[in-house]
């Protein structure tokens, strides 16, 4: 498919004066092309870059196109802008950020049960950095709170739609680590069974 | 106000459990709860200073275990829930358990891929210089339909919020609840009651620290042998049953 | 003279994050380079631009060079801001910016306090949007930048100026629960006072 030089300036200057990604529904829109043209002529421009080895990128991310700077000059930027999105998650907060990835829509309790450990403090953390929002209550439990991801979430890291997260079952632990688990909770169990009658003994 | 467990080490109960079997084996149906805190203890020794953060994850494993060892433990006591409550067997307990440690694990490990995902993606900047001087009288009113008092409303919301958290920690640390104190009450209501909840105890609306050392008490109380505690599941409320101490069990 | 294609896309990377014209001497120096070889490069990224007719050009204005979109796509981009939806503030950014309106010239700590969250990303949004400004630093607590609203913000509200924000006494909150919270501080101290007694009981 060809695109005219025309169309590819037009949806560069859109797309370069949006803090946001734009989807091609949009650029459409405003351009008065079918979405077909557009996303050919997104494509191109995104290929016009890496053949020209140039220092930005078009990319395709949360459901909308965006510019960004190339990789490879990270380290340059970082110490040329004050930025303050590169701090770390903290572990807490990407495992419940994990949970909620994977079960959205989630509640509270549903997030504190796979962790094991109250994640109240890590949830509001993850809403105030706009990577979790409310989504709904669940009518079934008192109206607790739902949890689901945004599309700043998304964005982060780089995925295109939720589809794009890697499948829970490549991080199942490994056997082996599967067996050390059940081995050394159980070894010692299975002879305690026989144990159960002093069970009081132990404190 | 909210209260958060968090160290440098562990991400709780499942972290810490998973990290000791790493080491070594775990005995669950006979878990000991003092051999447990020996090892903890030694971990946060060779780690840094006690670390209040740190000791909070202990009293989260600590009624990990308890559950578990409650669930052993619970139906040789008189079955007032009746027939209708399904009590794990400790095999069972055990195989439970196993499930959502492994369960844990794999978002665990999720979480490391989201984390390296998170930090390539970090490595590219996205665009967001804005438009050029002359198309700024274009932007939409960010403020449209805010007025100056909604404006106002909102400050002195803040500022009352603000007070009356100063208020509570102020109060938390000018008159902290000294848990001998708290745990005589708890063991003088539980004399009268027989049977209380862990919720009955909090009342309501209970602040963080009145909840912490109200489960420190139980727990004293459980080591005493002057309460049985039973939990159906994890964050379900917790009954306690008023014992007579048999005068081994005694100091 | 020629020109790595790597210090061109350094180049680009730069100026793609700055919203502000930067001069070649600033760019030299981050890049560790001479001006000489900054000079003919910013010449040639701006000519591969012009050549591919690209929808932006960089440009040399008063201070340095800056990116710009293409004046043949302006009628095209003032449509399209114009179709933006008004976006609201969100709450937190409302809260921000009560906070900076009362109690300027105020830190982001201090706004922090007021909030009890972390307020950086909201306040940045609030400066994005002309409607807060840096206006100098506080030397007592390490040179924080101190901010407050902008003239924009007075305009919105029609104030002459911040004298004529409405008083926050008149907002203050029901003195009914502020002593219900006095009251139930109070009882909680006289409760573990009457206990003082039989501290000795239990141990």
């Amino acid at each position: 498919m060809t695109v005219s030089v025309q169309l590819k300036g037009a949806i560069e200057a859109l797309l370069f004066v949006s803090d946001e990604p734009v989807s091609i529904a949009r650029i459409a829109r405003v351009l008065e092309k079918d979405e077909k043209s557009v996303s050919a002529a997104l494509r191109q421009i995104a290929d016009d870059y890496v053949a020209a080895e140039r220092g930005f990128q078009l990319r395709e991310v949360a459901g909308g196109w965006r510019f960004y700077t190339h990789p490879a000059h990270h380290d340059l930027i970082e110490q040329y802008v004050l930025s303050w999105d590169t701090r770390k998650l903290s572990q807490a907060a990407l495992e419940a950020l994990a949970v909620v990835a994977y079960h959205q829509p989630v509640t509270r309790q549903g997030i504190n049960a796979v962790r094991g450990v109250n994640s109240e403090g890590v949830v509001s953390s993850l809403v105030e950095k706009s990577l979790v929002r409310e989504v709904g209550k669940d009518r079934s439990q008192g109206n607790a709170i739902l949890y689901g991801t945004t599309r700043m979430f998304l964005e982060k890291f780089g995925l295109k739609d939720l589809g794009e997260l890697p499948p829970l079952e490549e991080f199942a632990p490994d056997p082996d680590v599967e067996n050390a688990i059940k081995q050394r909770l159980h070894s010692v169990g299975d002879e305690s069974a026989t144990q159960d009658d002093d069970v009081e003994e132990i404190d | 106000m909210s209260y958060r467990i968090k160290t440098d080490v562990f991400e709780g109960p499942f972290d810490l459990l998973l990290h000791l079997v790493s080491r070594q084996k775990l005995d669950v149906n006979a878990i000991s709860i003092t051999d447990v805190a020996d090892q903890y203890l030694e971990h946060i020794e060779n780690m840094r200073e006690l670390d209040l953060d740190v000791a909070s994850d202990f009293l989260l494993l600590a009624a990990t275990l308890l559950e578990i060892k409650a669930s052993s433990l619970l139906p040789k006591e008189e079955q007032y829930f009746g027939d209708e409550l399904d009590d794990l067997s400790p095999q069972e307990a055990r195989d439970l358990l196993i499930a959502r440690l492994l369960a844990y694990k794999q978002f665990k490990n999720v979480a490391a891929e989201l984390s390296a995902r998170m930090e390539s993606v970090g490595r590219m900047h996205p665009r967001q210089a804005g438009i050029e001087q002359q198309f700024l009288g274009l932007m939409p009113d960010y403020l449209e339909g805010t007025t100056l008092r909604g404006l106002a409303v909102v400050c002195a919301d803040l500022m009352h919020k603000r007070a009356v958290f100063l208020l509570e920690a102020e109060h938390v640390a000018s008159m902290p609840i000294s848990l001998e104190k708290h745990a005589e009450s708890v063991a003088r209501t539980l004399r009268n009651e027989g049977t209380i909840s862990f919720h009955a105890l909090l009342g309501d609306d209970p602040d963080p620290e009145l909840i912490v050392v109200t489960f420190l008490a139980i727990l004293e109380l459980y080591k005493r042998g002057l309460a049985t505690l039973q939990q159906d599941e994890i964050f379900q409320d917790i009954v306690l049953t008023s014992r007579t101490p048999d005068d081994e069990d005694m100091e």
